[in-house]
């Protein structure tokens, strides 16, 4: 008599003419299988090429100027036995993968061949962060390691109690001049020295309480963020805080709970909630400035910047743009096509008017966003009064 | 789907605890007993309190009883212990306890041939507990004489049991075992009607495994009861 | 101050008498600050009332006001389907939510945790509960406890990492959870699950020499949306080790070359871990075989490091010898109790023997009167021990009674009993008698397994058969026959025993006025016989229990024949069965049995005499063929009947897959079997001719109901002739098997 | 014909008094350090706390070889071992009963 399923309904979207459109440049497969482990993964770039990877264990290098034919898109491709959990890093003309048989691999990045690995613990499953003349990652089972960038020596490593169960995938290591910065499942944010991996500080932002397993998940998921000389952490079941990075005091703590990563820009931090309501906070003080509940339980995934507005996907493949300042929804546009495939938006990645995304499917596409014929109507329109007016 | 169910029992929901009681104390009266039963049951459930509840507790045991499930029937009393300590009817409720449990190996066949001695003694253990406990908390309850007489022919009974066993042993010439068996009863059942007989064959055991000495002692004690059982 | 008096407000389900039990003052006594705390408290704590409070009503009564918390009239579940609705029900039962009890809410959190613990606990982590509280008249409550359960968590990948030695296909074939399972539920993860498939690494690993194998750790990661679930195992196999010597330390009781004997493993070789268990468990078994069931074997093994060997010494502490004070005998609510006690081979007074109680154990279950039977062993002192033999009654025999009228024989009636533990005395009864106008039949038998204490059997037994054979068609001849039977056995050995039987019969053959067989026999051999028979068999027993066997053999070598000069129709028969019965699993068996029978007249009777034929068909013999159809036929003209005429030598197999009945909790008295039947009748030993066997396959169900065993069987013929009378459905009642 | 003749279940009783046990038997024991030696008093009589009897037969000749068969053992007031008596079995069984086996 009543439905078993338990995901609660998605807000339906207001009808709404926006005014931006995409105009497909690319599109990729890399591989038929549905991508099911994508936290890690991330784009990376140079001026020719965009660089990724898929689950299954391929890295691929793609042209960014569209050619006629799919094939030859593809630079290179690499294939791999084991599955790629995070990554692909550039830096310099190395690619740095991590595998799930806990492989840190280094690619070359003219052809995709290996340049050296280092077994490691376990799984690698944060995207390796290149600072200096090391590599910083961390493992699943709790472990954080420097790494050697010319041969991927570990230089020092220590391990930190990790909850038995917590949510996939883990946010970057952030490292600033000689400080690491790391967040843990447990809720904590740590930071260390980058010569000796020595423990500064650590603060915790998401104390357990609930008492089934699931309500004592406290992971910081979201990538921590360094704007104007403030660290910025947001924890599920935890806190949104802004922290003085030379001693994990608090500036100000805001109550928000949330797992998709959050954006800044010098006035304001902007971030979603566990159920996908938008909200933005003052970056100095934390004061509260909008919040935009047309995406609850729309699945929203991580934020981008886009110029002066944000953008961010949800689980039915619309991408939507939102205005910085009140938070009301700009633009929209659809990447799934009619059939539900690439529902499922894993990353998107902003380079100027151009995006290049990611899906559930395994499909790579590059956008051009371009205005809708609808706006460059009403600019005309628009132009013309502008001319009635001038003359 | 769980407004089905709910139609069908609609009609009960709007009885009165007089209407089930009435109906279940008729049934008791003419002996149907899976009619009272469901009748009280259902009593209990929907006016689990007032005077009604605590009278359907003990008829509702007595119609178990009477419908030979003694389990079911030790249960509902000991629920009526647990409830209502301080109940004027608490001897009556002690004794139906035991008259259950005692009912468990009881036959109608034990009136001629087979010997209840010979079955289940755990279930003979349990009556006993159960009519010793309400000797000890209701000693001049007008149950007790029968709850003793009762004791006296299960301690008996438990003690036939050990004797036939102690007679097995000494038949397949265990002798040891049967020796054990017989100072067991002499122990545990020191009046039984059948101390005389185990001690017989107890000296016998003694003697078929040459323990003249204890032989010699047994055979004595043998002697001087003599006396006194020839005498009762 | 001083309470006189003590009024009671608001208990009606609580009687006054109750409350007044738990006041801790009496009425006279002064009441101060502690005492009212203590009231309060205790009356709170007795989890009746939802508030109390205590008021003074002019100078000396105490008014002790209580609100009684609302009973549970009514308890409504929905929305499970993983935990059933009466698994929850005993769930709730343990928390002390019941129809009846006393509702509070403190209980309804405590009961919404646990039931969403073991959601989560299988992997259900999007379950959410909730419990609905109605308010009813009469201070009662109807609970509802609205479940939705949601999807499970599937596995979205397992991840073993550190296995260098051995792939991820060959660990990963042995795990129960498997990233796609095509059926069943190996794809869903649970915390249960997890654990065992470590463990199941573990010993993988311990088991192929891995000595220093250690699991790091293991995590378990799941997708934001709670329907995936990322599973890592981190490992350090460490090196592989060998045995480089093996050491008893201590008193081992038995000779040094029997304990190496029992262990398996020697020098050199690859360490297993559970090599050393089980040459453990074999070394401690064979010393309680000895008496000494205390005894205690610890292993201890020694690494070295360098060239990766491993030096084991097992300590042996046999402790005391222990011995058996007393036996005691539970459950036996019908059966005697020396019935019992005679079939156990262990005394009491004596030194304890494993071998002994294991042959009592198997002698319970074969004696096939009980649904189940074990004997536990209840620690009395360090070196005394009491056996508990609990058994559990069952049916052991049939009974029917009728009253019958047909058109065809009138009015009748039967009345038929054999029960194998009459009135628990252990004696077998069978009693059997039948009156109808064209049928009168008696049969009465009475053993008594145990005439002697050592289990001479005694059997004796009367029979009377007189049919009028022309008021019935269905035999072209049918013999009446009066005679006594006397049997008496013995055992030879715990599984073998022998058996003599003697028989005076006297047998008049009646033959339908067609038949002119039978008339040309009865012209030649004459009507009526009287004949001494005797008969002597050695069997073989030593399966694992009396109903549904899986295990053992079971052989029977018999002679029957008739005392030569006692009959003009003398003849003999030689009877061997053979079954045997293996264990596949936990509870499905093989079965194959064979039995070959064979007689022949002697002296004056060339052949075996025609009424005395083997027939082949049905249940019993080679299923789906009309019973006894099969083998020769008489020749219509030439005999004056067309039926089949048996014969002297009797072929037939069977094997069979015997199986509990699936979806269905209890089969323990109810057995499917998937079997194939091969076998015929011919008329002597030259006639035998393996191309005319018959065979059939299909299923057969045997169910011991308190009526009587019962068996049907669905079979299809597979190697058969056109002309033969196949019959796919049939069924007997009351014939053991 | 002995191999048809009726099988007799093994009957064992009392305690297996192995020849060592027997040496340590020395006056002075505690009836703890006795029943250690020995195993439990099974032929002692309830009624003589002070005089035990262990004694030993079984039918199964070749599994107890050599387990001496009678030993009357007497304590002195404060339970320590007075005197002991080891002796053969002073009744044998009857081994093979007649065929009807009573």
């Amino acid at each position: 008599c009543s439905s078993n399923a338990n995901i609660p309904e998605p807000t339906p979207l207001v009808p709404l003419e926006s005014p931006y459109s995409l105009h497909k440049n690319w599109e990729v497969s890399l591989s038929s299988l549905p991508n099911l482990d994508a936290r890690g993964l991330a784009f990376s770039e140079d001026d020719q090429a965009v660089y990724i990877a898929n689950s299954e264990g391929y890295v691929v290098a793609l042209h960014k100027e569209n050619r006629s034919r799919w094939t030859d898109q593809v630079e290179w491709q690499a294939r791999f036995d084991e599955h790629v959990v995070s990554g692909p890093t550039l830096s310099g003309d190395e690619l740095l993968i991590g595998t799930s048989k806990g492989m840190l691999k280094a690619l070359s990045k003219e052809n995709g061949g290996l340049l050296w690995q280092t077994q490691l613990s376990s799984e690698v499953i944060s995207r390796p962060t290149v600072s200096g003349d090391k590599i910083y990652t961390r493992t699943v089972d709790g472990k954080l390691y420097a790494l050697n960038l010319k041969d991927g020596s570990v230089v020092w490593a220590n391990e930190n109690q990790v909850p038995k169960l917590s949510l996939r995938g883990s946010p970057d290591v952030l490292v600033v001049e000689d400080y690491v910065f790391v967040a843990w499942e447990s809720g904590v944010v740590q930071a260390l020295s980058a010569i000796t991996g020595e423990l500064l500080w650590e603060t915790r932002i998401a104390s357990p309480k609930g008492r089934t397993d699931l309500e004592r998940i406290v992971d910081i998921q979201a990538n921590l963020v360094m704007k104007d000389n403030r660290l910025y952490a947001l924890g599920f079941h935890g806190k949104l805080a802004s922290i003085n990075p030379l001693n994990g005091d608090f500036y100000f703590v805001k109550n928000l709970s949330g797992y998709r990563d959050f954006v800044a820009d010098d006035k304001a931090l902007y971030a979603v909630d566990e159920e996908g309501v938008l909200q933005a906070f003052d970056l100095m003080t934390g004061a509260p400035l909008w919040k935009q509940a047309a995406f609850k339980q729309r699945l929203v995934g991580d934020l981008h910047l886009y110029g002066d507005q944000l953008l961010l996907s949800d689980g039915w493949g619309y991408l939507h743009w939102v205005n910085k300042l009140q938070g009301i929804e700009y633009a929209r546009a659809k990447h799934s096509n009619e059939y539900g495939e690439g529902d499922r938006i894993l990353k998107v990645m902003v380079e100027g008017k151009r995006l290049y995304v990611l899906d559930g499917d395994g499909l790579v596409t590059s956008y051009n966003v371009v205005p809708s014929n609808l706006s460059l109507f009403r600019a005309e329109l628009a132009g013309d009064d502008k001319k009635a007016d001038a003359e | 789907c769980s407004t089905l169910n709910s139609l069908i029992e609609k009609p009960d929901a709007e009885k009165s605890v007089e209407d089930f009681y009435s109906a279940a104390t008729l049934a008791f009266k003419n002996k149907e007993w899976d009619v009272a039963i469901d009748n009280y049951e259902k009593l209990k459930a929907y006016f689990p309190y007032g005077s009604y509840a605590e009278q359907s507790y003990l008829e509702l045991a007595y119609a178990y009883y009477k419908y030979d499930e003694p389990k079911s029937a030790i249960r509902e009393l000991e629920e009526f212990i647990r409830l209502y300590p301080r109940h004027k009817e608490m001897p009556y409720a002690y004794y139906l306890r035991a008259l259950a449990a005692d009912s468990v190996t009881r036959s109608w066949l034990d009136k001629f041939i087979t010997d209840p001695a010979t079955r289940d003694k755990v279930s003979a253990e349990n009556a006993y507990n159960f009519y010793s406990e309400l000797i000890n908390r209701f000693p001049q309850s007008r149950y007790a004489t029968a709850a003793s007489e009762r004791l006296i022919a299960l301690r008996n009974q438990m003690a036939r049991n050990e004797l036939k066993v102690a007679r097995f042993y000494y038949s397949k010439q265990a002798f040891l075992a049967s020796a054990n068996r017989a100072e067991y009863i002499l122990q545990n059942y020191p009046r039984a009607v059948v101390t005389a007989e185990a001690l017989e064959l107890l000296t016998d055991s003694y003697q078929k495994m040459g323990m003249d000495v204890n032989e010699s002692h047994a055979r004595e004690v043998y002697q001087l009861n003599q006396g006194r059982l020839q005498s009762n | 101050f001083v309470v006189d008096k003590i009024e009671i407000e608001g208990g009606n389900r609580i009687s006054g008498e109750t409350i007044r039990t738990y006041l801790p003052f009496r009425t006279g006594q002064n009441l101060d600050g502690r005492l009212t705390r203590e009231t309060i408290e205790r009356l709170y704590k007795t989890g009746f009332f939802k508030d109390v409070s205590l008021l003074q009503k002019d100078d000396s009564t105490l008014v002790i006001k209580v609100v009684e918390r609302p009973s549970i009239a009514e308890i409504k579940m929905e929305g499970n389907n993983l935990i059933d609705s009466d698994a929850l029900k005993d769930a709730l039962d343990s928390l002390g939510l019941k129809k009846g009890r006393i509702y509070n809410q403190l209980d309804m959190d405590r009961i919404i945790i646990d039931l969403k613990r073991r959601y989560h606990n299988q992997g259900y982590y999007a379950a959410s509960v909730e419990i609905i509280s109605e308010e009813l008249p009469r201070n009662r409550v109807d609970l509802k406890i609205k479940i939705v359960e949601g999807e499970p968590a599937t596995i979205g990948r397992i991840n073993l990492v550190g296995n260098h030695v051995y792939s991820d296909k060959r660990l990963k074939s042995r795990l129960q959870m498997s990233e796609n399972a095509t059926f069943g539920d190996g794809d869903k993860y649970s915390k249960p699950k997890l654990e065992a498939d470590i463990e199941t690494v573990k010993s993988y690993y311990m088991d192929h020499g891995y000595a220093e194998f250690k699991i790091l750790s293991s995590q378990v990661s799941l997708s934001d949306d709670k329907t995936k679930v990322f599973i890592t195992i981190n490992m350090d196999e460490g090196p592989q080790y060998t045995i480089n010597s093996v050491q008893f330390l201590g008193d081992t009781i038995v000779p040094q070359e029997e304990v190496e004997r029992l262990i398996t493993f020697k020098k050199g070789d690859v360490f297993s871990r559970s090599a050393v268990i089980d040459g453990v468990k074999d070394l401690r078994e064979r010393l309680s075989e000895e008496g000494y069931a205390f005894a205690e074997v610890v292993p201890d093994s020694k690494l070295n490091k360098e060239n990766r060997t491993i030096d084991l010494s097992v300590k042996v502490e046999p402790k005391s010898r222990v011995y058996i004070r007393r036996i005691e005998i539970e459950g036996n609510t019908r059966t005697r109790d020396d019935v019992i006690r005679r079939e156990l081979r262990q005394l009491e007074s004596a030194p304890y023997s494993l071998k002994a109680v294991r042959q009592s154990k198997e002698r319970l279950a074969r004696l096939g009167f009980f649904k189940s039977s074990d004997i536990q062993s209840k620690r009395v002192s360090d070196d005394e021990v009491d056996l508990v033999v609990k058994v559990e009654e069952q049916p052991t025999g049939s009974f029917s009674a009728g009253v019958t009228l047909s058109q065809l024989d009138g009015l009748g009636f039967n009345i038929g009993l054999s029960e194998r533990n009459f009135i628990g005395s252990g004696n077998k009864l069978d009693l059997n008698i039948a009156t109808t106008d064209a049928k009168k039949s008696a049969d009465i038998g009475l053993t008594n397994p145990y005439f002697t204490p050592d289990g001479v059997s005694l059997g004796a037994g009367f029979y009377f058969r007189e049919i009028n054979a022309d008021e019935l068609d269905i035999a072209d001849y049918t013999t009446n026959n009066l005679g006594l039977r006397f049997s008496m056995g013995y055992p030879l050995s715990e599984t073998n025993s022998i058996n003599y039987g003697l028989k005076l019969d006297s047998q008049d053959l009646v033959c339908s006025d067609s038949f002119t067989y039978c008339h040309d026999y009865v012209s030649e051999y004459g009507k009526s016989t009287n004949s001494v028979q005797l008969s002597m068999g050695w069997s073989h027993n030593s399966t694992n229990s009396f109903y549904f066997p899986s295990k053992g053999l079971k052989t029977s070598l018999s002679f029957e024949a008739v005392l030569p000069g006692t009959s003009k129709a003398s003849f003999y028969k030689v009877y061997a069965d053979q079954s045997w019965f293996y264990p596949l699993s936990e509870n499905i068996s093989l079965q194959f049995k064979a039995g070959i029978s064979y007689g022949d007249g002697y002296g004056d009777i060339s052949e075996l005499p025609f009424y005395e034929n083997f027939y082949v068909g049905g249940i019993g013999s080679v299923r789906g063929f009309e019973p006894n159809s099969l083998g020769e036929r008489y020749d219509l003209t030439l005999d004056g009947s067309d039926r089949p005429k048996g014969g002297g030598l009797k072929t037939v197999a069977t094997t069979g897959l015997v199986f509990p009945v699936p979806f269905i909790e209890d089969s323990s008295n109810i057995r499917l079997s998937w079997f194939f039947d091969v076998g015929n009748v011919y008329k002597d030993l030259d006639a035998f001719d393996s191309a005319e066997l018959r065979a059939s396959t299909g299923l057969g169900v045997s169910w011991i109901t308190p009526v009587g065993p019962l068996s049907f069987s669905f079979a299809q013929p597979v190697i058969y002739r056109s002309t033969d009378r196949t019959q796919v459905f049939q069924f007997t009642l009351g014939v053991g098997f | 014909c002995s191999w048809l003749s009726p099988y007799k279940p093994p009957i064992t009783q009392g305690n297996v008094m192995t020849t060592e046990s027997l040496q340590y038997l020395q006056e002075g024991l505690t009836k703890d350090q006795v029943r250690q030696l020995l195993g439990p008093p099974m032929g002692q009589d309830a009624f003589q706390p002070d005089h035990w009897e262990y004694i030993f037969f079984s039918t199964e000749g070749d599994i107890y070889a050599g387990i001496s068969e009678h030993l009357d053992l007497e304590f002195d007031e404060d339970q320590m071992l007075k005197s002991w008596k080891r002796s053969a079995a002073k009744k044998q069984i009857i081994k093979d009963r007649g065929f009807w086996g009573n």
